[in-house]
């Protein structure tokens, strides 16, 4: 590959762009993560919560017109499904093997993309990006969509509201001591179910939102959740299981990473994201940013 | 939805009965003979009916149904009638293998017919060659024709990348026109993108850059500033499904179809349906049918109406009409041989010239590549579109003609 | 004679948190040994240490003269260290024949997987023997989950004594045990001090002194007193912080 | 049947209350599981709707059981066992069609080669733990699938590895046709048969006791003097032998290697049939197998949405039904023997 004809600007574009598409794998990765770090659970399920984040903000959209009602009530609608499954799937498996909600989940997973399928068809649905969020940008270096630049923006804002829940209030700080030491808050007198419950709502309204998100980028198929999950893991596990700040470190890099592999070996760049994990692996099995020893 | 297993009950079930019936009447003949005749003509027919590509199989299994009722309302062979066995391959290869050998081994099969994806047609055809079992292929790929994957008993009905990518330079690319290429950097990606230059080079075209991309890459928004700096006239996206409709979408997203014309070797009924008409509005391409074929061609209205009568008026897609051209002109070649004797009827399609549902269609003697037209389709606008099924324009119709394939020899295949 | 267990200066740190600091001893064979000490004194991390089950950041660590402090937690206990917990930490869904003769494996066939485990007699017999030792040859073939509390505490100890250790650390061996069963506890820890060195952490006194010959005292991670029983009843330093920091001996 | 397995009783419980060992006499007779197997296995192609199905059991059945070795016996819970079973499979069809080996051979290369890729897969992951584990064997795995994908020139990419096809194997005094479906089960089976006697055999050894010890507890194991580290890795390498062993006689089988054998869902089948069947049993997987595969022909001749089923009878699995089917049946067994 000849190096020398790239110029400076394509390069920053590039590294734009990387940057972008991290933020985009953050996002994926969030819900996972929120999951994981407060309730030591790994959802499988995640590729398919993210799928059917995308549907039900199509859903939305088509009643009402409208993509900021999709992107509010369409996370919401899934969130309620989260809560369910949590009440009647998850909760019942309490006090067995870890492995059991991964199990669990997993089959989860397929239920939800046949569900999909048969509710909505094998073939996918055209999600077109909203009129107002539109058209590119001109960044000076190079033209941006708009729309994805609306992306980073609304992580930015949920990293910020999800930092200021947690560790500024006083729910926060229920939620955080309940992560380390369940036992405590009961102790306590802390409803431990309830606020599992919602925690796991969350985490699942998360993954939601990343779906409808992505909806207007990708295209909405039963599937589209399939290779989230592999983002979403390789995410995870170089930024440290459970480790939120390890997640927007990862996915960051790992945008950059992917998009620097992009402009000079483009045919790699899906491996880029694995190679760069396996290589996190052999040098801090931990993850970036998890504590070692950490694996329940 | 009704699961293709009830279809191909009722199938059987008739058969049955039409069997019964002809045993009855050819009763005097003698009994060996009327054994002989009862035997239904048993077609495999492996699809992916499970997965993305459900609805394209879906299609393909109608159309093949509906070809396989004509053949048996036209009293079959002899009486004896047809019988398609569908199994359901999952867009898996190792599945498909399975599923073949069980319709060779178990079901007895005597042809086997489908596929929908490159991989299971190479998958289902490592099977039938082994077992020199006819096999008329319904995807699209130009490794199936290379004398390495080739064997006599492999027949390709459906387009290759090669044909397609020359159909729609042809129609697109000037001399001098700038043109960039993004590929899916698998096998189908390459045979695109090795046609499109091929085609570039022929006329003149110059090729400003090209990217290949990680099959199943669901984000292309990586790509886009090099493409852009490229400033190509028109980009030629080279991948399919999924991918093709995620960088379609994403290359509109990066402004580009607005600085350049979007071109794609194959432009799919579902797919776009999919897509949606604002990510596809202006692309071109190319494909083996549309059913607006029918304003000229006559195949196409008699093949139209047939399916409409059996399908409240639907129309068939593209991957249809493949299910249906396969077997009608394998059920006429059948006929022709008047036996279901794999030598005597790959003879007879070697020589068949069959006009089913596009034209007049007739298949290459070193690689059983059907020669057949290529239409050339341009995805309308939202605003233009008359009913659902109006997806494209039809630009051009390149008929077929054995100029447009690999010569024989550059496929491996000595004299 | 030497000492067959020697520590000098040990210590170990986590991060900014000293759990244990500067304690030097050295052990005879053959005798019965308590560490006390209120909570948080840096028993465990002592323990922990004794068994290799964590590495000292400071100070060294000698068994049998042999220095241990790189050698794999593994390799203790085929050098003759072996270890029971505090919480009852035995194989729930082996039987207690197998629990025993699984941990007698590990000098011998770690890694065999070719031979038959039941054909490996010397194993089961020693097994057995062990098991009639800790007076639970009658519940041979009961999965370890399926005895009563105090079986398994046995059982527990039945494992620990699998390996032949010369030296046997028993974390609260009577832990949550009614006056009975530490009864019968207490006797066969007797028997077992006949032949081996025993070092025990216990918070039940009485049974302490009737049963040690000497008593180690660590507070906030240091070692205050070492002694006779009745040289520690007697030692002022002991005295305050049992009676004065703490509201009782120990939490159990 | 119950002579099939004692093992059960180790398996993973979830529910609360201890299963009963079994009594001496049935010690005994579990000693003769593997022949057994075998001959339950020698009828099978006479009760399945056909034999090529039958072959994909022998052979998932190999794949789960070669699983479970790690799963219901270590504990180690893996996502990544795929990429075993496909390295088995691509060294036997590239050994065969690209350098003429004689089948057995590039069947015993391809053996080599898994368990070589298990010992450096396992290396980096066994030093995580618990579900954290599940996460990296699976992202490994993946990084095994894009490098065949990449490596089209030796793997044939996405298209699958083809012109491989063995028709016959000499074996010196015999030649088998291996077209002969009937021939080829039995020649599967005569691999499936040995490995099963050979695994047999390893879970009756006294490493089979290290790794049980393992899964029951850990901390515990270490302290009696086990290098747990060293021995997970062992038993990751002999399953990753196994799925491997199980991929060879998949690509002998299918004369095709598909891409899929190394993607993420081939790594759930061996979760799912393991489960499904009953983890930590001897048999289990393999009924686990059969169920599972002919559960999924039978499903998909009569609706697209087979997965559905598939997905809802695995969670009802998880939640009500942890022993799986073979582990429930044995202890039930087990339970009336107990009462007797």
């Amino acid at each position: 590959m000849d190096v020398g004809s790239f110029d400076l600007e394509l390069i920053v574009m590039q590294l734009f762009s990387g940057v972008a598409l991290g933020a985009v794998f953050v996002m994926l990765a969030l819900g996972l993560s929120i999951i994981f770090g407060m309730l030591g659970i790994v959802n499988f399920a995640h590729g398919g919560v993210f799928m059917v984040g995308a549907y039900a903000g199509v859903f939305v959209m088509e009643r009402t017109g409208s993509f900021w009602a999709a992107l509010l009530v369409g996370p919401l609608m899934v969130g309620g499904l989260g809560l369910l499954i949590e009440r009647f799937l998850i909760r019942p498996l309490a006090g067995r093997s870890p492995d059991d909600p991964l199990l669990l989940t997993f089959g989860l997973g397929y239920v939800l993309v046949e569900g999909v399928r048969i509710l909505f068809g094998s073939d996918g649905l055209p999600f077109a990006t909203p009129e107002a969020l539109s058209g590119v940008a001109d960044l000076g270096i190079g033209y941006f969509p708009v729309y994805r630049l609306f992306v980073v923006g609304v992580v930015a804002l949920v990293l910020v509201a999800l930092w200021y829940g947690l560790e500024r209030t006083k729910l926060g700080l229920i939620v955080r001591a309940g992560a380390r030491d369940p036992e405590i808050l009961q102790v306590l007198g802390v409803d431990i179910q309830r606020l599992w419950l919602w925690v796991f709502g969350l985490g699942i309204a998360l993954a939601a939102l990343g779906g409808v998100l992505a909806a207007p980028m990708r295209s909405v198929n039963p599937e589209m959740g399939n290779l989230v999950l592999g983002e979403a893991f390789a995410v995870t596990v170089i930024g440290g299981m459970g480790s939120l700040m390890g997640s927007v470190v990862a996915g960051l890099l790992v945008g950059i990473v992917v998009s620097m592999t992009a402009l000079f070996v483009p045919e790699m760049a899906s491996i880029a994201m694995f190679a760069f994990m396996a290589l996190v692996l052999l040098v801090r099995p931990q993850g970036l940013f998890g504590k070692p020893g950490l694996g329940v | 939805m009704v699961g293709q297993g009830m279809g191909h009950r009722a199938v059987s079930r008739r058969t049955l009965v039409r069997g019964l019936a002809a045993s009855g009447t050819l009763a005097g003949i003698g009994m060996p003979f009327v054994a002989r005749a009862a035997e239904p003509i048993r077609i495999g027919f492996p699809t992916p009916v499970t997965g993305p590509f459900g609805a394209e199989a879906k299609d393909q299994i109608r159309s093949a149904e509906l070809a396989v009722r004509q053949f048996n309302e036209a009293g079959g062979l002899n009486g004896r009638m047809a019988e398609l066995l569908v199994r359901d391959d999952k867009l898996n290869p190792g599945e498909a293998a399975t599923r073949t050998l069980e319709l060779i081994e178990k079901d007895k099969a005597h042809f086997i017919v489908g596929a929908l994806s490159s991989a299971v047609q190479l998958s289902v055809n490592e099977i039938t060659r082994s077992r020199k079992v006819l096999y008329v292929s319904i995807s699209q790929s130009d490794t199936i024709n290379e004398a390495k994957d080739f064997s006599r008993h492999t027949f390709h009905e459906a387009l290759n990348p090669h044909m397609t990518t020359a159909a729609v330079a042809k129609h697109a690319f000037r001399k001098g026109t700038k043109v960039a290429y993004l590929a899916a950097d698998y096998a189908y990606g390459h045979e695109m993108l090795r046609g499109f230059k091929r085609a570039a080079a022929a006329i003149g075209a110059e090729t400003v850059g090209e990217i290949l991309h990680p099959f199943g890459a669901p984000d292309y928004s990586t790509f886009m500033p090099r493409l852009r700096a490229m400033r190509p006239d028109i980009l030629c996206i080279c991948n399919f499904g999924r991918d093709q409709a995620n960088s379609i979408k994403q290359a509109n997203d990066f402004g580009l179809k607005k600085a350049a014309r979007i071109v794609v070797p194959v432009l799919l009924h579902n797919q776009r349906l999919a897509g949606g008409a604002d990510a596809f509005e202006g692309v071109v391409g190319a494909s083996n049918y549309y059913w607006r074929l029918e304003e000229t061609v006559a195949s196409a209205k008699a093949f139209n109406d047939a399916f409409r009568a059996a399908h409240a008026n639907a129309v068939p897609t593209d991957y249809g009409a493949y299910g249906y051209t396969a077997l009608r002109s394998l059920l006429m070649a059948v006929k022709a041989a008047g036996d279901t004797d794999t030598d005597k009827v790959i003879a007879a399609l070697e020589v068949l010239k069959y006009d089913v549902a596009k034209g007049p269609e007739r298949y290459r003697a070193c690689d059983h590549q059907a020669i057949q037209s290529v239409l050339i389709t341009e995805s309308k606008k939202k605003s233009e579109m008359q009913g659902e099924a109006d997806l494209f324009k039809i630009l051009d119709v390149e008929s077929g003609a054995e100029a447009m394939l690999r010569t024989c020899d550059e496929l491996g295949h000595r004299a | 004679m030497t000492p067959i267990l020697e520590v000098e200066n040990l210590g170990r740190r986590f991060g900014a948190f000293t759990a244990l600091e500067g304690v030097s001893a050295a052990f005879g064979e053959g005798r019965i040994t308590a560490v006390i000490g209120p909570n948080g004194a840096g028993k465990s991390t002592f323990f922990n240490l004794l068994s290799g089950a964590l590495k000292p950041t400071s100070g060294a660590l000698r068994f049998a003269g042999r220095d241990m402090s790189r050698v794999p937690q593994a390799r203790f206990a085929h050098l003759g260290i072996a270890r029971s917990y505090q919480i009852t930490n035995v194989f729930p869904q082996l039987t207690a024949h197998e629990n025993v003769r699984t941990a007698a494996q590990a000098r011998t066939s770690r890694y065999d997987v070719w031979s038959r485990r039941d054909a490996l007699s010397e194993l089961a017999a020693r097994a057995d023997d062990i098991l009639e030792w800790v007076g639970l040859a009658g519940r041979r073939d009961r999965p370890a989950a399926a005895l009563a509390h105090g079986e398994q505490r046995a059982l527990e100890i039945g494992i620990a004594l699998a390996s032949n250790p010369k030296l046997l650390l028993l974390d609260e061996p009577t832990a949550g045990m009614g006056p009975e069963e530490t009864r019968e506890m207490v006797a066969l820890l007797r028997r077992l001090g006949e032949s081996r060195t025993i070092l025990l952490v216990e918070h039940k006194m009485k049974m302490i002194l009737g049963l040690s010959e000497r008593i180690l005292v660590l507070h906030h991670g240091r070692l205050i007193a070492d002694g006779s029983p009745a040289e520690i009843q007697a030692d002022k330093e002991v005295r305050r912080v049992y009676l004065g920091e703490s509201r009782g001996y120990g939490h159990a | 049947m119950q002579a099939l397995d004692q093992t059960v009783i180790k398996a993973p419980v979830a529910e609360p209350g201890v299963p009963l060992r079994s009594p001496i006499a049935t010690d005994i007779l579990s000693r003769w599981r593997a022949p057994l197997s075998i001959l339950a296995l020698l009828v099978l192609p006479f009760l399945l709707p056909s034999q090529a199905l039958a072959v994909n059991v022998l052979i998932y059945g190999l794949y789960a059981v070669g699983y479970n070795l790690l799963y219901g016996y270590t504990g180690l819970l893996s996502f990544g066992h795929a990429a075993f079973f496909g390295t088995g499979a691509y060294v036997t069809g590239i050994a065969i069609g690209a350098y003429g080996l004689h089948p057995l051979a590039a069947m015993a290369l391809a053996v080599v080669a898994a368990s070589g890729l298990a010992l450096a897969v396992g290396t980096v992951s066994i030093r995580s733990r618990g579900i954290y584990f599940a996460m990296v064997t699976l992202a490994l795995a993946q990084l095994v699938y894009y490098v065949a994908l990449q490596a089209s020139s030796w793997t044939g990419g996405e298209n699958g590895l083809r012109g491989f096809t063995v028709s016959r194997v000499d074996l010196g005094i015999v030649s088998l046709d291996i077209l002969n479906p009937l021939t080829k089960y039995l020649f599967v089976l005569a691999f499936v048969g040995a490995a099963l006697a050979l695994i047999s055999r390893i879970l009756a050894s006294p490493f089979g006791a290290v790794i049980e010890a393992i899964r029951e507890n850990e901390v515990r194991a270490r302290a009696c003097g086990f290098d747990v580290e060293r021995s997970k890795l062992l038993a990751f390498v002999l399953s990753g032998l196994f799925c491997g062993l199980a991929g060879a006689l998949s690509a002998i089988h299918l004369s095709i290697v598909p891409l899929d054998s190394l993607a993420y869902h081939t790594s759930g089948t061996a979760v799912v049939m393991t489960l499904v069947g009953g983890a930590g049993t001897f048999f289990g997987p393999f009924v686990g197998a059969l169920v599972v595969l002919v559960l999924e022909d039978v499903l998909s001749l009569w609706t697209p949405h087979w997965q559905l089923a598939l997905g809802s009878v695995f969670i009802l699995f998880v939640l009500f039904l942890r022993r799986g089917l073979w582990g429930t049946a044995l202890a039930r067994l087990a339970a009336l023997r107990g009462r007797a």
